[in-house]
């Protein structure tokens, strides 16, 4: 071990130099903070670019006026009219309100009862959804992760088949879902018909269609869910589950009192993300059934945009973000107590 | 406990009667793992029917022609026999060429995402700073907005409609239309959220120690990150990859409208830089006419979209539950 | 008057690239593009300069999503493409958005015969609100009856002169009905009703017009005011037109169904149904009666389907033209589909995609696509000709086609159309559904839609 | 109730064999302590027992049940682990009543053993702090905190005070034997530390490679270890080996002679024998004087001297050449000798001294199967002497 | 090159203070060893040297540069973690060379380390291993060479050898030593084990609740100890401590007496004094020849006997009544003492026995303040005495 001072670290240290060793050693020397935020610039600065400046643009748009007739964008400059205009109804005539009053009459929305605002109907169509869709993901994602996390002859190929659905892409995921409940095509209509479940025509049907919305979106992303947990499971130290196997623990208090609480983070993050995707739900329900059928908050300022009104679109847009905002913070909060204070 | 003693009673019965599954619960009861072995098949064999069901139906269609997709009884079989799809997809369009337009913004938003949201997912899950949670929220707000939101501004500011002025000069935006550029860079802002949380949480599950001493060994914090942290996460960082990777694949919104949904029709015109970049999902609306919709062709060629991902969830997998099962994260 | 048109800027064609070719895109469909090579050989031949050369771009097929598109370049000023193909269906709203080049200015004599010789429901589509032309129709698409003639015939009908004249929905249905029960068929007449755009701008609007009915009035009120024109949703034809349909659907029995047709001729399915779905079980020779767009023919009246056993007419109709209170309605009518070409105006290369537009007139070019493509010819005189009766299957129908073109009506395309065709889509699918009574669900939609004019 | 019966275990990883074929048998109630050096298969070994992990072959028995193929909850058994191998997102309260809340006990019940538990490791003011915001020493009592509030028939310990000072650690032995006592458990205790294998074990196990070398009690396995592995391992500092041949006289080593009748010890002449004498055995000439039986005073000189506060280690060189090739590989320990004496001994470094063994206290080995001889050379004595020394440990438990 | 200084250096987690005000002047090439119970701040003191942990106030200095705000990298520091910490996802090979491959060596000279560094620790076949396939010492040793393979200016060990059994502990202490001297190093060292302090360390250094309470050579604390804290800390079985009044004859416990000057030692009659008397200083009065300077025997009944192999542990009752309340909280001591004696002491449990102390070395200490008063009670040699006493261990480095 020739005690050869050359290459000691010290003065291997000090021999270095340059730019880049300068700039090393001050983002080193910098405090936590500065640290944070240096390594946050680069995510800022393309979240600032990319998405902060079109929200504040589209944001603008929100102010104004819809102008449908000649050359500009947006019309004049109403303040929040937009927004208190949708929000108290008196845009209604101008959005997707599509069959769910029919069904309201009908009987079978008994919670829906009367919504005549396509906001309010909007949203609880959304919310029902999103409640129903992300309780079943979670839990069937949870399972197959559980599944996916033993060893046993092949799981590598049951892992690959599992995950694979979230690997489809939604026009062909809605392709799928809209032959399956395709009368005269689908062999699924005439059984859940004579069954009972649906009627002839399910994807033209509310209730119906909610229901193999949710089956659809169950099916493709409870793959997303699966891999997120099953990624949280890999990471627990293995040595806990000694731990608790000598001091008695059986599997299902090894999971409840370890799996759980240390997935607990991921599974949340996993939730969060798909009910944020949930209460934006519109590619499914394009291409499934309709925005008419199952008209969702997203349908609404599709829909808006589509047909040019900038103004209403983009206020929507920012009610609905306003909205998941609120549905949200209720799993920031749960998230910071699962990391123990953190966020 | 007391579905226990409910299994104990049906063992002395079966026991007596002494049938086949008498005996299998009778060996059950005395070693449990048997018990869980089987409910694992069960479940296991129950989650693959459910998921390859569809894609069963899918390949049903693929090889069923176009005309005669209709009246499918249960369990639908094909009608005719047509495997010829698999080849006229080819023939109708490039499929090759989107499935590869795609992988390349696959790979490029996958790269950048994942380098800036470990940046980001180490301050967050590592470090403790004043204006964290706000940060966070505000990043993740990014996602709350539908896609719709975010168009006009950004196709503007792509086609090289937008000016800004710079020390007297005004600068209009570059025109990157039917680059790779209006897509990746929208596709790595919406996409970028959520690998900063998956990565937050894995990151901040590393023990301190690990971090403390291969900053002893000699790396810097970001080394530490790199050469550690990372590596010991990749469970998470595989995920977030592939999750960004397969959202790009996917997503549908930007792939339409930041392209014309032209390519290369030909892989040296693909290399010659003769290509508009449309990615795979606009392929795949390729065979979808004004009132014709070749559901055969669009199955078919779903399923040699899917092919090339369910290539890549096998290698990443290997990631995601690599070597690390026996040890995981004790330091 | 040949499709070389008046104008003689021909020879001005290559100003642009100094001598060089000039490559003009056009946004088109994959069909158009798939012919490429022979598009610019027809074009060239007809002739346009050599020197410039048309590459057209495949665009979704998707209507809505082209039209999105669209929106996005002519919004953002994007230079390329120079020519875009534009559904008649909402060309009206780029037209007022000052967003495609004006032809009856740029080449005033090419406007002038289009407006004189093309199919006039066409037209009026690609018109401004000060009459000029802004786009130039490439083919127009009216839909028909189709029918198993095979197995009306084997029933004891006799089915000459179906081709040309429209029969009454009464007599339709009863004939629908008997020939179905005659043969074993699951299904006897069949259509497209689920809410989707294609019920009001087609389907509908075909079934309330053939009753004399109308959404605006007039059909001079078809492309605006908005606002300031009737809204006639709950007039007696358009109400008559839903009972029918309940009737074909849920049978005679039916309380708010039509007395007088004969029910139980249609399946529920229609409610769910756009023309695919419907139209399989029809080509599988499944289905007595079939509405559907010409493409349809085509499928179903290839050697391995339908072939001759095909048969086409015009659309029934519930009163004659005479009957009906606003001009226009009444007796056979076909809704208008079909697309246009335009110019955006920000091209950089606007001489040269004026002379393509102009060769694209042609006579020979528009045969050419026929023959290729199947486009169906602008010009109602085009039907007529022997070169288009000789076309495989289309040729057959040509006078079917013709008629409907003639009787064409053309969607009322105005800003305010895309909320209100969905509106119309949810109240006459629930209607016919089942949820709600005709007429109140008609009294409904009749204040929706003015809520939506007021607001515009 | 508790006893524990290992029956030709064995247990490989791929090549290595970490048990080989372990045969144990111990008693309810008993102490008994693993020892050997890194890596012999001391946790491996309570892996096995705890059914944390399969033995490749062999049968495990607990209170004379077989459990080798039982799961671990089921085998009544406490363990801390080596790893200490807290649940980090449990506070010190939780982690501690982890296995009563399992159970379902009265919060009072669990309260109640937390706090007795917490006490005994003197962690009373933590109980809420996180794993991470503790100290090594604090972390490794919480986890003996874990396993004691159980109050299991066998305690399997993993060298549980390996983080912990000398006056905790002291603390902390008292305490586990009290517990062992108040119990009536069977511990069985890994350790590195001799002091505490001595003072707390019925009976210490001593393997080597797999292998058990010896079971017995403490003072047994000083006084008579079975084999120069044992004898080189107990003890510290260790035995001193010198290797020499059997002559009619007794013993010839490069560098002295031991006299004694080898009939009496049962050697031949010509055997290779190695002899082992530690080093508080050997003793100066000149202050032996309460050495009954000494051996023939030999020259030595002193080396380094190491001074421990309570005695001091002599180092001494032997030979008179310092020639290592003499003897091979091991010549370099020959002419070496550790000897132990009083801090208050008149002795320097680097000076001539004659020194004496005690007869009763020298070993022979066989040094080609390393199995002892005898442990004494006060042939007629022997024995009873041996039985003399082991009875004060007899008397401890 | 490599001395360390810490000024005043405070670390604060929250509401604990993990270190408070800590004044540390480590020389260049020094062994310096830290010790202190558990949760004293050892280890947090070991990460502000290393730059893992700023401190809540204070500086830092390597080698005269102040390092308080440089990143560890730059410090030219090595560590051994007491959670010994190895990359998880690396074998032995890749984390030992960690270090150096980030630092660009060229292989070979990698390699040679790295067998070097193996070598050292006796871990050569294992450089493949997985750090989850070795055992808990095999661990340690990694993370031993993944220190000792950088070559750094300044160690700092975490109870590096917690986990070793004792003679793989004496062969790293002996490598250790030769390291330090080979690369002229300074090495800072936390342990628990007394005996590596005493043999290993130039200085020791005790710590108690975060705070500084002496540093001195080994031998130094052993024998004149700055307070109560380190006379008890140091040394194990640790000093027996008895209460007392000083009189003007002496001093006067409740059980007995022990005469002597005050004026001689700097105490007043009516002092509170706390003497200080180790166990080898106490002897049988019968067999105290050699004690030259001894206090009057007093009487004492033993209770327990605790073999150790080399000497015997006896417990006294010095009380006549056995009364605990007599003194208060600290009472249950004042009437134990414990005694070590010859493994051949003719001594039984439960026998009256006489005592005395070597009255060179009884120490006082200001019971109120704890500070040390006097370390020997033969007045006009004590200062004489303890330069004597020092002197080996001075001889040693
Ligand atoms: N992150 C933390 N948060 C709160 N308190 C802490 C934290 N880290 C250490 N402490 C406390 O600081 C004190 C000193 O801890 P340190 O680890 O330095 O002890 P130590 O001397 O190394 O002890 P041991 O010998 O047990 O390892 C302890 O009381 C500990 O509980
Ligand atoms: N999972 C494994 N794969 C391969 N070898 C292993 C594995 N676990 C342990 N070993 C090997 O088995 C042998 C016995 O290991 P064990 O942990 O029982 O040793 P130990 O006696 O507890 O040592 P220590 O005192 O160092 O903790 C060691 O050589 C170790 O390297
Ligand atoms: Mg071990
Ligand atoms: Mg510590």
């Amino acid at each position: 071990m020739a005690t050869d001072h050359s290459t000691d670290d010290f003065e291997r240290e000090s021999r270095r130099s340059g730019p880049y060793v300068r700039a090393v050693r001050w983002m080193e020397n910098l405090g936590d903070a500065a640290f944070a935020y240096l390594l946050l610039t680069p995510a800022l600065l393309i979240l600032g670019v990319i998405a902060f400046w079109p929200l504040i643009r589209t944001f603008e748009l929100s102010l104004h006026a819809d102008q449908l007739v000649g050359t500009g964008t947006v019309g004049e400059f109403v303040g929040l009219t937009n927004y208190v205009e949708l929000l108290t109804g008196q845009r209604s005539a101008l959005l997707v309100r599509p069959l769910l009053p029919t069904v309201v009459w009908n009987g079978q929305f008994p919670f829906v009862h009367g919504i005549a605002n396509p906001f309010t109907a909007a949203l609880t169509v959304t919310f029902i959804f999103t409640i129903v869709s992300v309780f079943f993901e979670t839990v069937i994602g949870f399972g197959q992760a559980l599944v996916l996390d033993q060893d046993f002859r092949g799981r590598r190929w049951v892992r690959v088949a599992i995950i694979l659905p979230w690997a489809v892409p939604i026009v062909i995921q809605g392709m799928i879902f809209f032959l399956l409940f395709q009368p005269n095509i689908g062999f699924l209509v005439d059984p859940l018909q004579n069954l009972g479940v649906f009627s002839s025509t399910p994807l033209s049907n509310s209730v119906d269609s909610m229901i193999i919305l949710v089956v659809a979106d169950v099916w493709k992303t409870s793959a997303f869910m699966a891999l997120l947990i099953l990624a949280g499971l890999q990471s627990i130290d293995r040595n806990l589950y000694e731990v608790a196997r000598v001091t008695g623990a059986s599997k299902w208090q090894q999971f409840t009192m370890i799996t759980l609480p240390l997935v607990l983070p991921t599974v949340l993050v996993a939730m969060l993300f798909r009910t944020i995707g949930a209460l934006r739900i519109f590619g499914l329900i394009e291409t499934v059934t309709s925005c008419s059928t199952v008209p969702s908050l997203s349908c609404l300022v599709v829909s808006a945009f589509s047909s040019r009104q900038y103004g209403t679109a983009a206020a929507i847009a920012f009610i609905t973000a306003g909205i998941i905002a609120v549905a949200v913070s209720v799993y920031i909060a749960k998230f910071a107590d699962a990391q123990g204070g953190g966020v | 406990m007391a579905q226990q003693s409910d299994t104990v009673g049906i063992d002395a019965d079966a026991d007596a009667s002494k049938g086949p599954f008498g005996r299998w619960v009778s060996k059950a009861i005395r070693n449990p793992e048997r018990v869980y072995r089987a409910m694992f098949y069960v479940v296991t064999a129950f989650f693959l029917f459910t998921t390859l069901f569809p894609f069963y139906w899918l390949l049903v269609l693929a090889v069923t022609p176009n005309e005669a997709i209709t009246s499918f009884g249960f369990p639908p079989v094909p009608h005719g026999f047509n495997p010829g799809a698999f080849l006229t997809i080819f023939e109708t369009v490039p499929l090759h060429i989107y499935v590869l337009n795609s992988f390349v913004l696959g790979i490029t938003t996958t790269a950048i995402v994942l380098v800036i949201a470990s940046l980001a997912g180490y301050v967050f899950g590592r470090l403790d700073f004043p204006g964290r949670r706000p940060l966070m929220l505000l990043i993740l707000a990014v996602s709350y907005f539908p896609p719709a939101a975010f168009l006009l501004p950004l196709f503007q500011l792509f086609t090289g409609n937008v000016t800004v002025g710079l020390f007297g000069v005004s600068v209009s935006s570059p025109n990157l239309y039917n680059t790779p550029a209006p897509m990746v860079m929208p596709f790595t802002a919406l996409f970028m959220p959520l690998s900063i949380f998956i990565l937050t949480t894995f990151y901040g599950q590393i023990p301190d120690g690990l971090e403390d001493a291969a900053r002893i060994e000699g790396t810097t914090r970001l080394g530490a990150l790199f050469r550690v942290i990372m590596p010991l996460s990749a469970p998470g960082v595989a995920t977030a990859g592939v999750l960004t990777f397969i959202s790009v694949y996917n997503e549908f919104f930007f792939s339409f409208l930041m392209n014309d949904g032209q390519v290369a029709s030909k892989l040296a015109q693909f290399f010659a830089s003769q290509n508009n970049w449309a990615p795979l999902v606009q392929g795949i609306l390729a065979y979808q006419g004004q009132y014709s919709q070749m559901y055969n062709l669009m199955a078919a060629a779903s399923i040699v979209g899917v092919l090339p991902v369910a290539v890549l969830v096998v290698i990443a997998q290997e990631k995601i539950v690599s070597g690390l099962t026996a040890g995981a994260l004790k330091e | 008057t040949g499709g070389n048109g008046g104008d003689s800027t021909a020879t001005t064609t290559s100003s642009g690239d100094g001598g060089g070719k000039t490559t003009v895109q056009i946004a088109t469909d994959a069909d158009l593009k798939a012919v490429k090579s022979k598009f610019n050989k027809w074009l060239h031949n007809a002739g346009l300069s050599k020197d410039i050369e048309v590459e057209p771009i495949a665009g979704s097929d998707i209507t809505n999503k082209r039209q999105n598109k669209y929106t996005q370049w002519l919004s953002s000023g994007r230079k390329k493409p120079s020519l875009l193909m534009m559904d008649n269906g909402w060309t009206l709203p780029f037209i007022v958005r000052d967003q495609l080049l004006n032809l009856s200015k740029e080449i005033p004599d090419t406007a002038k015969m289009v407006e004189d010789e093309y199919f006039s429901a066409s037209v009026g589509t690609a018109k401004g609100p000060n009459d000029d032309l802004f786009a130039i129709p490439m083919y127009p698409d009216f839909p028909t009856m189709q029918y198993r003639k095979d197995l009306v015939q084997d029933a004891g009908y006799d089915t000459s002169g179906w081709s040309t004249s429209s029969m009454k929905w009464k007599r339709f249905s009863k004939i629908t009905a008997d020939v179905k029960k005659q043969s074993d068929v699951d299904y006897g007449f069949t259509f497209q009703f689920k809410s989707y755009a294609g019920l009001s701008c087609c389907t509908f609007n075909e079934f309330l017009s053939s009753y004399g009915g109308t959404y605006f009035g007039g059909l001079d009120n078809l492309f605006g005011p908005v606002g300031d024109r009737p809204i006639t949703v709950d007039e007696k034809p358009v109400v008559d037109s839903l009972r029918m349909l309940r009737t074909f659907v849920n049978g005679e029995s039916d309380k708010h169904g039509l007395d007088g047709v004969t029910g139980n001729i249609s399946p529920q399915s229609v409610l769910q149904w756009s023309e695919e779905p419907s139209r399989k079980p029809f080509t599988n020779g499944n289905a007595v009666m079939h509405r559907n767009w010409p493409y349809a023919v085509n499928i179903s009246g290839a050697e391995d389907a339908l072939g001759k056993d095909l048969g086409v007419m015009p659309i029934p109709h519930g009163v004659s033209p005479e009957e009906a209170k606003y001009e226009g309605t009444g007796g056979a009518t076909a809704a208008l589909g079909g697309w246009h070409t335009a110019v955006n105006p920000n091209t950089t290369k606007k001489e040269a995609a004026l002379e393509v537009l102009k060769a694209m007139t042609n006579k020979q070019v528009q045969f050419n696509l026929l023959e290729e493509i199947g486009w169906m010819p602008p010009r109602p005189s085009m039907l007529d000709s022997d070169t288009a009766k000789n076309i495989p299957i289309m040729g057959r129908y040509m006078e079917t086609f013709r008629l409907a073109g003639e009787n064409a009506i053309p969607r009322p395309v105005t800003v305010a159309w895309p909320q209100e065709r969905s509106k119309i889509a949810q109240a006459a699918n629930a209607t016919v559904s089942g949820q709600k009574p005709p007429k109140k669900a008609m009294t409904n939609l009749k204040s929706t839609i003015k809520q939506i004019e007021d607001s515009v | 109730m508790g006893d524990v019966n290992l029956e030709d275990v064995t247990k490989e990883y791929g090549d290595v064999v970490a048990v080989n074929d372990m045969n144990l048998d111990i008693e309810d109630g008993e102490f008994v302590t693993l020892v050997g050096p890194s890596g012999c298969g001391k946790s491996t070994t309570l892996e096995t027992i705890a059914g944390l992990t399969k033995p490749t072959s062999g049968t495990i028995s607990i209170a004379d049940r077989e459990v080798t193929d039982l799961p671990p909850k089921d085998r009544g058994i406490a363990m801390v682990f080596q790893n200490i191998a807290l649940f980090p997102h449990m506070d010190v309260y939780d982690n501690i009543s982890f296995g009563l809340r399992l159970r379902d006990y009265p919060k009072e019940e669990i309260d109640r053993r937390v706090e007795r538990a917490s006490d005994i490791v003197q962690l009373e003011g933590m109980l809420d702090r996180m794993p991470d915001e503790m100290s090594g020493g604090q972390r490794q009592r919480v986890a003996i905190a874990r396993a004691i509030v159980r109050e299991p028939e066998v305690f399997l310990m993993d060298e549980p005070l390996a983080n912990l000072d000398a006056k905790l650690r002291v603390h902390m032995r008292t305490e586990l034997q009290r517990l062992h006592k108040e119990l009536d458990t069977t511990i069985i205790y890994v350790t590195h530390d001799q002091a505490e294998a001595m003072t707390m074990s019925d009976r210490i196990a001593i393997i080597d490679g797999g292998e058990l070398q010896q079971i017995a009690p403490p003072l047994v396995c000083y006084n008579e270890p079975a084999n120069l592995f044992v004898a080189g391992f107990i003890g510290s500092p260790s035995m001193n080996f010198v290797e020499g041949e059997v002559t009619s006289a007794g013993l010839s080593t490069p560098d002295f002679d031991v006299a004694f009748d080898p009939e009496a010890v049962g050697v031949e002449p010509g055997d290779r024998v190695t002899l082992g004498i530690r080093p508080e055995d050997v003793h100066l000439a000149d202050v032996a004087g309460q050495v009954a039986h000494q051996t023939d005073p030999l020259d030595a000189r002193t080396d380094v001297l190491e001074p421990m506060g309570d005695e001091i280690f002599v180092y001494l060189e032997t030979g008179e050449t310092g020639d290592d090739t003499a003897m091979g590989g091991e010549a370099a320990e020959v002419d070496q000798l550790l000897m132990s004496v009083d801090p208050d001994a008149d002795i320097d470094s680097d000076e001539p001294v004659e020194v004496v063994f005690d007869r009763e206290s020298v070993h022979l080995f066989d040094t080609d199967t390393g199995e002892a001889i005898t442990h004494s050379l006060v042939a007629d004595e022997a024995d009873a002497a041996d039985d003399d020394r082991a009875t004060p440990a007899e008397g401890d438990d």
